[in-house]
């Protein structure tokens, strides 16, 4: 007992003096970020998204306000992430919450802003069911898991062949990715997986499925894993003797430039759906890559990078168009009117890959704003890595809903 | 369908090309484990550091892949070295194995291995780094296709092991390494420097970790999060063949290869970290001391 | 029909025969002692009726009168027999008192749960094991330290711990192993004036593996000799004092019988 | 060190005052003392603060837990956080598949991780020392990856709405609220360890812990009071495992329990002193305001907890816990030096 007297006396002293400091400045409109600040990619695109409000802050605020934003890391892990985002909306007193970057973490947050009333923008998590929980205050800047199957199996199924085998990995996105291109598979053509091994999320010894692979002589391969994992397996299956003629597949994070930088020779060919490609040439794109490049020393920015850029840009509009008072006895009000003002972004078009618009009601369809997912190919592996776009497709809203 | 026997051996063959590399790991960890009565649960780190020291002899100075295996492990052997004498010296003196001390080992042991990772984190980043190196066309066995560095990693093993015979068997040093590992006591009144030979095997461990790290960056590339599994799988070796048993130390390497790459492609493929586990858990409790292992006695 | 009996007790470890074909019986009442030189197996005879060590396949050990050849130390220890070792064994960083309370664990009646719960019956048993103690502990003559860590007492304190805490099991037999080691000549003589105690308090049966003659040859009823883990004598001190098998064995034959004579009453 | 100690002197002579009357007294009188904590910490304007203390309540539970089985015991285990994960998947899976309430829930995971911890406890009948840490690491992980690859277990999306815990219309949905649960549970958990501790049990595991042989000949069953060891602390883990999980938002998933969580938690055991009750209360509270303080300093965060992980254990083994207690032995005993010299005098 006399400890933990002791011990939340102490916590109680420690809390006072940061819950003070926290809520000193009224006038600011302060947004928490929590990102997967683990890999050298998701560091530097979540360094980018304070960089961006920071340039903000530097040309004049938004309306006079400046913004503060609190970045924190949630390793990708759940318990983390909801930490932080509690820390954030009742520590920090934001009135945005932008995070996180893994599925699994954004799925037990999205219950965390919806009960506290805060808006939530996520940069990159393709969950479907982020968006089907029906919550009011949860946005999605990326393109939705199920709209990328569509997308994928459709390409894949006129261009490639049904025959396909699947390696899926055990981290969440991929595992989304992988189910929902067979299904999608199965819809559009009828077609059965040829192969199916689900791995570890970290896998590194692919051999003995590449060897099975080998002997079932199918079309193509879907390799759905994190970057790393799907680089090991690229470069095994050419090891194994896999010909170059049958097509790898790869899930969205083929698009981390780690892919090719690991992969090497053996990312050539390869082909995935992402929400922006390097190697669009539009003015926009080649100024987007070239910032990039000088600020991060990331040879082409994969989505995740054009993703957490046309998050700041959104906020900027919402922020903008929202009528803020900014004093502790509007945080509610502000919070809601944030909401509001990012619900009725229309049609922005940046870097996405198609128009990104939002609206009030609380289901899939009004909240997965960006519906157009790009199909881009690896013409070049290693660390110069070049890619090529195949074709962009955009999807009907309601694709892939039940 | 008829059995493919054709698969069956690939298997094989896949998991003992990557067994050796466990065998290599374990075989650090026995010869600590035999000279320090210690369980050393960082082994894994210092395996990863080794990758990286490797990495950086071979892609960043330019040094050729065989002579950067050496320069690694006489890096990480010196690491291994510095770390034993400044952290783990304390601990080891009050006595390891079943002792309070040994518990606090153990404790030290997984503090250190988050401070390794995070230095590496820190000096190389977390993203994984390619490792390539050019051998040449695979070799070919029927259908089965494979790499050349799987290969040279069994060449190199099988060379390490005869040095460390040879260095064990026929030289004074390694009689009096092992008269340590048999008993500090008695060696030490045998007018052996046992301070000293505790650090040179705790080096030579880090050095075989270091060589199995280097040897393995081409296939798996480096991470520093590689050490982790590294360690179970190692573990799992030393226990089967038999902690503080050198050829021991292999075979269970091997062992461990076959066992989950046959459990991956016959049962089920995601649930292959636990065929090691699960080896190493029936292992410990059917014959604690494996295969090659030595009953021990209980003083009373 | 003897309290405790071994036929046929053999141990090897590896290719080493600790004890072989060893018969040993110790009548209840007496005082029986286990003498011999330096790797014997004295301390192994200890281990291997106390539990500590399984026997051989063929051997047997009854324990007033249940057989107890392949028992765990503990149900061992129930039965009534207790031991000493020769490094002590303290439970060191628990407190005196503690210490001979595990040596009364096997008697205490209560349930986990009734402790957790606290009831009424727990705290009367509580109070009751502790006055108990308490009266042990007075007779060792460390009441005083109750509530002091094991680790802190001094080398004889420990002994007399030792023996209280083996004593707190209530044993039939209690097996000393070299209760004397190391002590002054006179503490030996406190010590063995506790044990005499404690014998006639309690009506023990007593084996006693010494090195210190003088303690077999004053105190015990019986002795019994071994060599490379073989008997080669018993009975009574001054028969096996006299036997020249034990002599020669125990001392080897460079010696004359002056100089044997000398040195088993140092 | 005397000065910053001396007020715990006070405390302890208040509460040593109260348990004269019965036992159980300081418990309720602290139990009430800590009912209002929300309210005050919710009079600093920070909510977080009241999650944080479920937070580390929740941990208190499980490394006190753990200082049962390890520091009781002596038995080196590192697959406390399995134990965990079962109870929080149990009973997750219960309040969803089955529609049980919470208050079925939480004591049938219970059960099932004490079950569980006689499998992870198995291994300490034949193994000790390094052994037993491999086993139990072993048997620790492969509960993570079996949920990590099981979908029915949660595999890579978790289990996601596990509803909060409800008495009637009164649901423990917010911080507030579920704190009174956490805090209650942790006290009759701290409870539960001292009346083990002063127990026969309690001296058996001791005694297993300072040395196996001489307390089987002393009649306890060695491997029974281990097992029971590992049981007790599983049905810690367990209970902290089921708070954990229904805790809103309700949302489990496996890499909540890896490897580093483990760490963790040995940091806090290590950190309060290894085999004082009180040191994984000290520990839990002191690493995670460590913790939470140096949020964002994570690049450096593992390499401070690990280094302070490895200097506690070679310069102050005994970790706060002893270092206290070494305190207040000390005092007692010179104030009984004092006494008897009056008395001589």
């Amino acid at each position: 007992m006399t400890t933990t007297t002791k011990g939340i006396t102490a916590l109680l002293a420690a809390g006072l003096v940061t819950g003070l400091a926290a809520t000193a400045l009224a006038g600011e409109i302060r947004i928490g970020v929590t990102m997967r600040m683990v890999s050298e990619n998701g560091q530097k695109y979540g360094q980018m998204v304070v960089d961006e409000f920071d340039m903000i802050n530097k040309a004049g605020g938004i309306n006079g306000h400046t913004l503060d934003v609190t970045l924190l890391n949630d390793e990708c892990k759940s318990d983390k992430g909801v930490a932080n985002a509690n820390k954030l909306i009742f520590q920090e007193k934001i009135h945005l919450l932008v995070g996180s970057t893994c599925s699994s973490v954004s799925l037990p947050i999205v219950d965390v802003t919806a009960k506290t009333k805060v808006p939530q923008i996520i940069p990159h998590s393709t969950n479907e069911k982020i968006t089907q929980k029906g919550s009011a205050w949860v946005f999605r800047v990326p393109v939705s898991g199920r709209y990328y199957a569509g997308v994928n199996a459709k390409y894949v199924g006129e261009n490639i062949g049904k025959k396909i085998a699947y390696l899926c990995a055990a981290d969440a996105a991929s595992q989304n990715d992988c189910e929902a291109m067979q299904a999608q598979m199965k819809s559009q053509f009828g077609a059965e997986a040829a192969y199916v091994a689900q791995v570890q999320e970290k896998e590194v010894d692919f051999r003995t499925h590449m060897q099975k692979i080998k002997s079932a002589g199918v079309d193509g391969i879907m390799i759905a894993a994190l970057a790393e994992t799907m680089a090991r397996a690229l470069v095994q299956s050419y090891e194994a003797g896999i010909p170059a003629s049958v097509n790898r597949i790869g899930s969205s994070s083929a698009s981390n430039s780690p892919v090719p930088a690991i992969a090497g020779d053996a990312a050539k060919g390869v082909f995935f759906t992402a929400a922006y490609a390097a190697a669009d040439d539009r003015p926009i794109a080649r100024l987007f890559n070239e910032m990039v490049r000088q600020r991060y020393g990331i040879h082409a920015p994969d989505h995740d990078f054009s993703q957490a850029y046309d998050l700041v840009r959104i906020v900027e509009i919402a922020l903008g168009n929202a009528d803020l008072k900014l004093d502790s006895a509007n945080l509610a009000a502000d919070r809601t009117a944030i909401r509001d003002a990012i619900a009725n972004v229309k049609g922005y078009q940046g870097l996405a890959s198609g128009p990104i618009s939002f609206c009030a009601e609380a289901t899939p369809q009004c909240r997965d704003g960006n519906r157009t997912a790009v199909l881009i190919a690896y013409t070049k592996g290693g660390k110069d890595y070049v890619t090529e776009v195949l074709a962009r497709v955009t999807m009907p809203v309601d694709f892939g809903l039940k | 369908m008829d059995f493919d026997f054709t698969s069956l051996f690939a298997f094989i063959l896949f998991g003992l090309t990557i067994g050796v590399v466990y065998g290599i790991v374990a075989l650090g960890i026995s010869l600590i484990y035999s000279g320090l009565d210690i369980v050393h649960f960082a082994h894994g780190e210092i395996y990863m550091f080794g990758a990286f020291f490797g990495l950086v002899f071979s892609e960043h100075m330019g040094v050729p892949y065989p002579l950067a295996i050496l320069s690694a492990m006489v890096c990480t052997g010196l690491l291994g070295i510095v770390i034993e004498r400044v952290f783990y010296r304390r601990l080891t003196r009050a006595g390891g194995g079943y002792t309070v001390a040994g518990m606090g080992m153990i404790i030290c042991g997984f503090g250190m291995s988050v401070v390794l990772q995070n230095i590496a984190y820190l000096s190389w980043g977390a993203d994984a780094e390619p490792f390539p190196v050019d051998l040449g066309e695979p070799f070919q066995f029927g259908d089965i296709s494979l790499p050349k560095s799987y290969g040279l990693t069994a060449v190199i093993a099988l060379l390490l092991m005869a040095v460390l015979h040879f260095f064990l068997k026929k030289t004074k040093i390694g009689l009096a390494v092992r008269a340590v590992a048999a008993n500090k006591d008695i060696a030490f009144l045998m007018g052996i420097n046992v301070p000293l030979m505790i650090s040179l095997i705790f080096g030579l461990a880090c050095a075989l970790a270091a060589a199995a790290g280097v040897l393995i960056g081409p296939m798996q590339s480096v991470q520093v999060e590689m050490g982790y599994l590294m360690l179970m799988k190692a573990f799992a070796a030393a226990v089967v063949g038999g902690f503080g048993s050198l050829p021991g130390a292999i075979v269970g390497g091997l062992l461990v290869g076959i066992f989950e790459n046959l459990g991956a492609a016959y049962i089920s493929p995601n649930h292959k970290d636990i065929y090691a586990f699960l080896l190493l858990i029936l292992v410990l409790m059917v014959r604690p001391s494996g295969l090659f292992g030595v009953e021990v006695r209980v003083k009373a | 029909m003897a309290l405790l009996e071994t036929r046929r007790l053999s141990k090897s470890f590896g290719g080493l025969r600790a004890i072989h074909d060893l018969d040993i019986d110790v009548e209840a009442g007496t005082i029986h002692g286990l003498i011999g030189p330096n790797g014997s197996g004295k301390s192994t005879f200890f281990n291997l009726v106390s539990g500590v060590y399984p026997p051989d396949p063929g051997s047997s050990i009854t324990f007033a009168g249940t057989d107890v050849t392949k028992s765990p130390p503990h149900a061992i220890a129930k039965l009534g027999m207790a031991r000493t070792f020769q490094l002590l064994r303290l439970f060191s960083e628990m407190t005196v008192l503690q210490n001979v309370m595990v040596g009364y664990h096997t008697h205490v009646p209560y349930s986990l749960l009734g402790t957790l719960v606290n009831s009424p019956r727990t705290r009367r048993i509580d109070a009751r094991i502790t006055e108990e103690m308490s009266e042990l502990l007075e007779i060792i003559g460390l009441a005083e330290y109750a509530d002091m860590p094991a680790a802190e007492l001094s080398g004889g304190q420990r002994r007399l711990l030792a023996l209280g805490r083996a004593m707190a099991t209530r044993p039939k037999l209690l097996m000393l192993d070299e209760p004397a080691a190391g002590l002054s000549p006179v503490n030996v003589d406190n010590l063995l004036s506790i044990v005499m105690a404690l014998k006639d308090r309690y009506g023990l049966t007593l084996l006693i593996v010494e090195h210190i003659l003088k303690v077999v040859m004053d105190t015990c009823d019986r002795v019994t000799v071994l060599d490379h883990g073989e008997k080669i004598g018993e009975g009574s001190p001054t028969e096996v004092k006299d036997d020249p098998a034990v002599v020669e064995a125990y001392l080897g034959q460079e010696m004359d019988d002056e100089e044997v004579r000398q040195a088993m009453q140092a | 060190m005397n000065l910053l100690l001396a007020p715990f002197r006070g405390l302890v002579d208040f509460f040593q005052a109260l348990a004269r009357i019965h036992r159980i007294v300081p418990w309720l009188v602290a139990y009430v003392f800590l009912l209002p904590l929300p309210e005050i910490l919710s009079a600093t304007g920070n909510d977080y603060y009241i999650y944080l203390t479920n937070r580390i309540l929740i941990f208190i539970l499980l490394s006190v837990g753990l200082n049962i089985v390890k520091g009781f015991c002596g038995q080196v285990t590192v697959g406390h956080i399995g134990l965990y994960a079962i109870g929080a998947v149990t009973s997750s899976l219960l309040a969803i598949n089955y529609g049980w309430p919470f208050w079925a829930a939480m004591p049938a995971a219970v059960v099932v991780t004490g079950l569980a911890g006689i499998i992870i406890g198995l291994p300490s009948v034949r193994l000790e020392g390094a052994y037993l840490a491999l086993a139990t690491l072993g048997l620790g992980e492969s509960v993570r990856i079996m949920i990590a690859v099981t979908p029915a277990l949660g595999s890579s999306t978790g289990i996601m709405l596990i509803p909060p815990p409800q008495v009637g219309s009164f649901v423990f949905d917010d911080f507030q609220k579920y704190y009174y649960l956490v805090m209650t549970a942790a006290m009759i958990g701290i409870y539960l360890s001292f009346s083990i501790l002063r127990s026969a049990t309690g001296r058996a595991f001791m005694a297993i812990r300072e040395d196996v042989i001489a307390a089987s000949v002393h009649g306890i069953n060695v491997p029974a009071n281990k097992l029971l060891a590992f049981v007790i602390s599983a049905l810690y883990a367990g209970a902290a495992g089921a708070l954990f999980a229904h805790m809103p938002p309700g949302f489990i998933h496996h890499n909540n329990f890896t490897i580093i969580e483990m760490v963790t938690l040995l940091l806090m055991v290590v950190m309060g002193g290894i085999g004082h009750i009180w040191g994984g209360v000290i520990g839990a509270i002191i690493v995670y305001i460590i913790y939470d303080n140096t949020l964002e300093f994570y690049h450096i965060q593992p390499l401070t907890f690990g280094l302070i992980m490895v200097l506690l254990v070679v310069f102050m083994p005994q970790g706060i816990g002893g270092v206290i207690d070494r305190y207040l032995v000390t005092k007692r005993f010179v104030k009984l030096r004092e006494e008897k010299s009056d008395g001589a005098a």
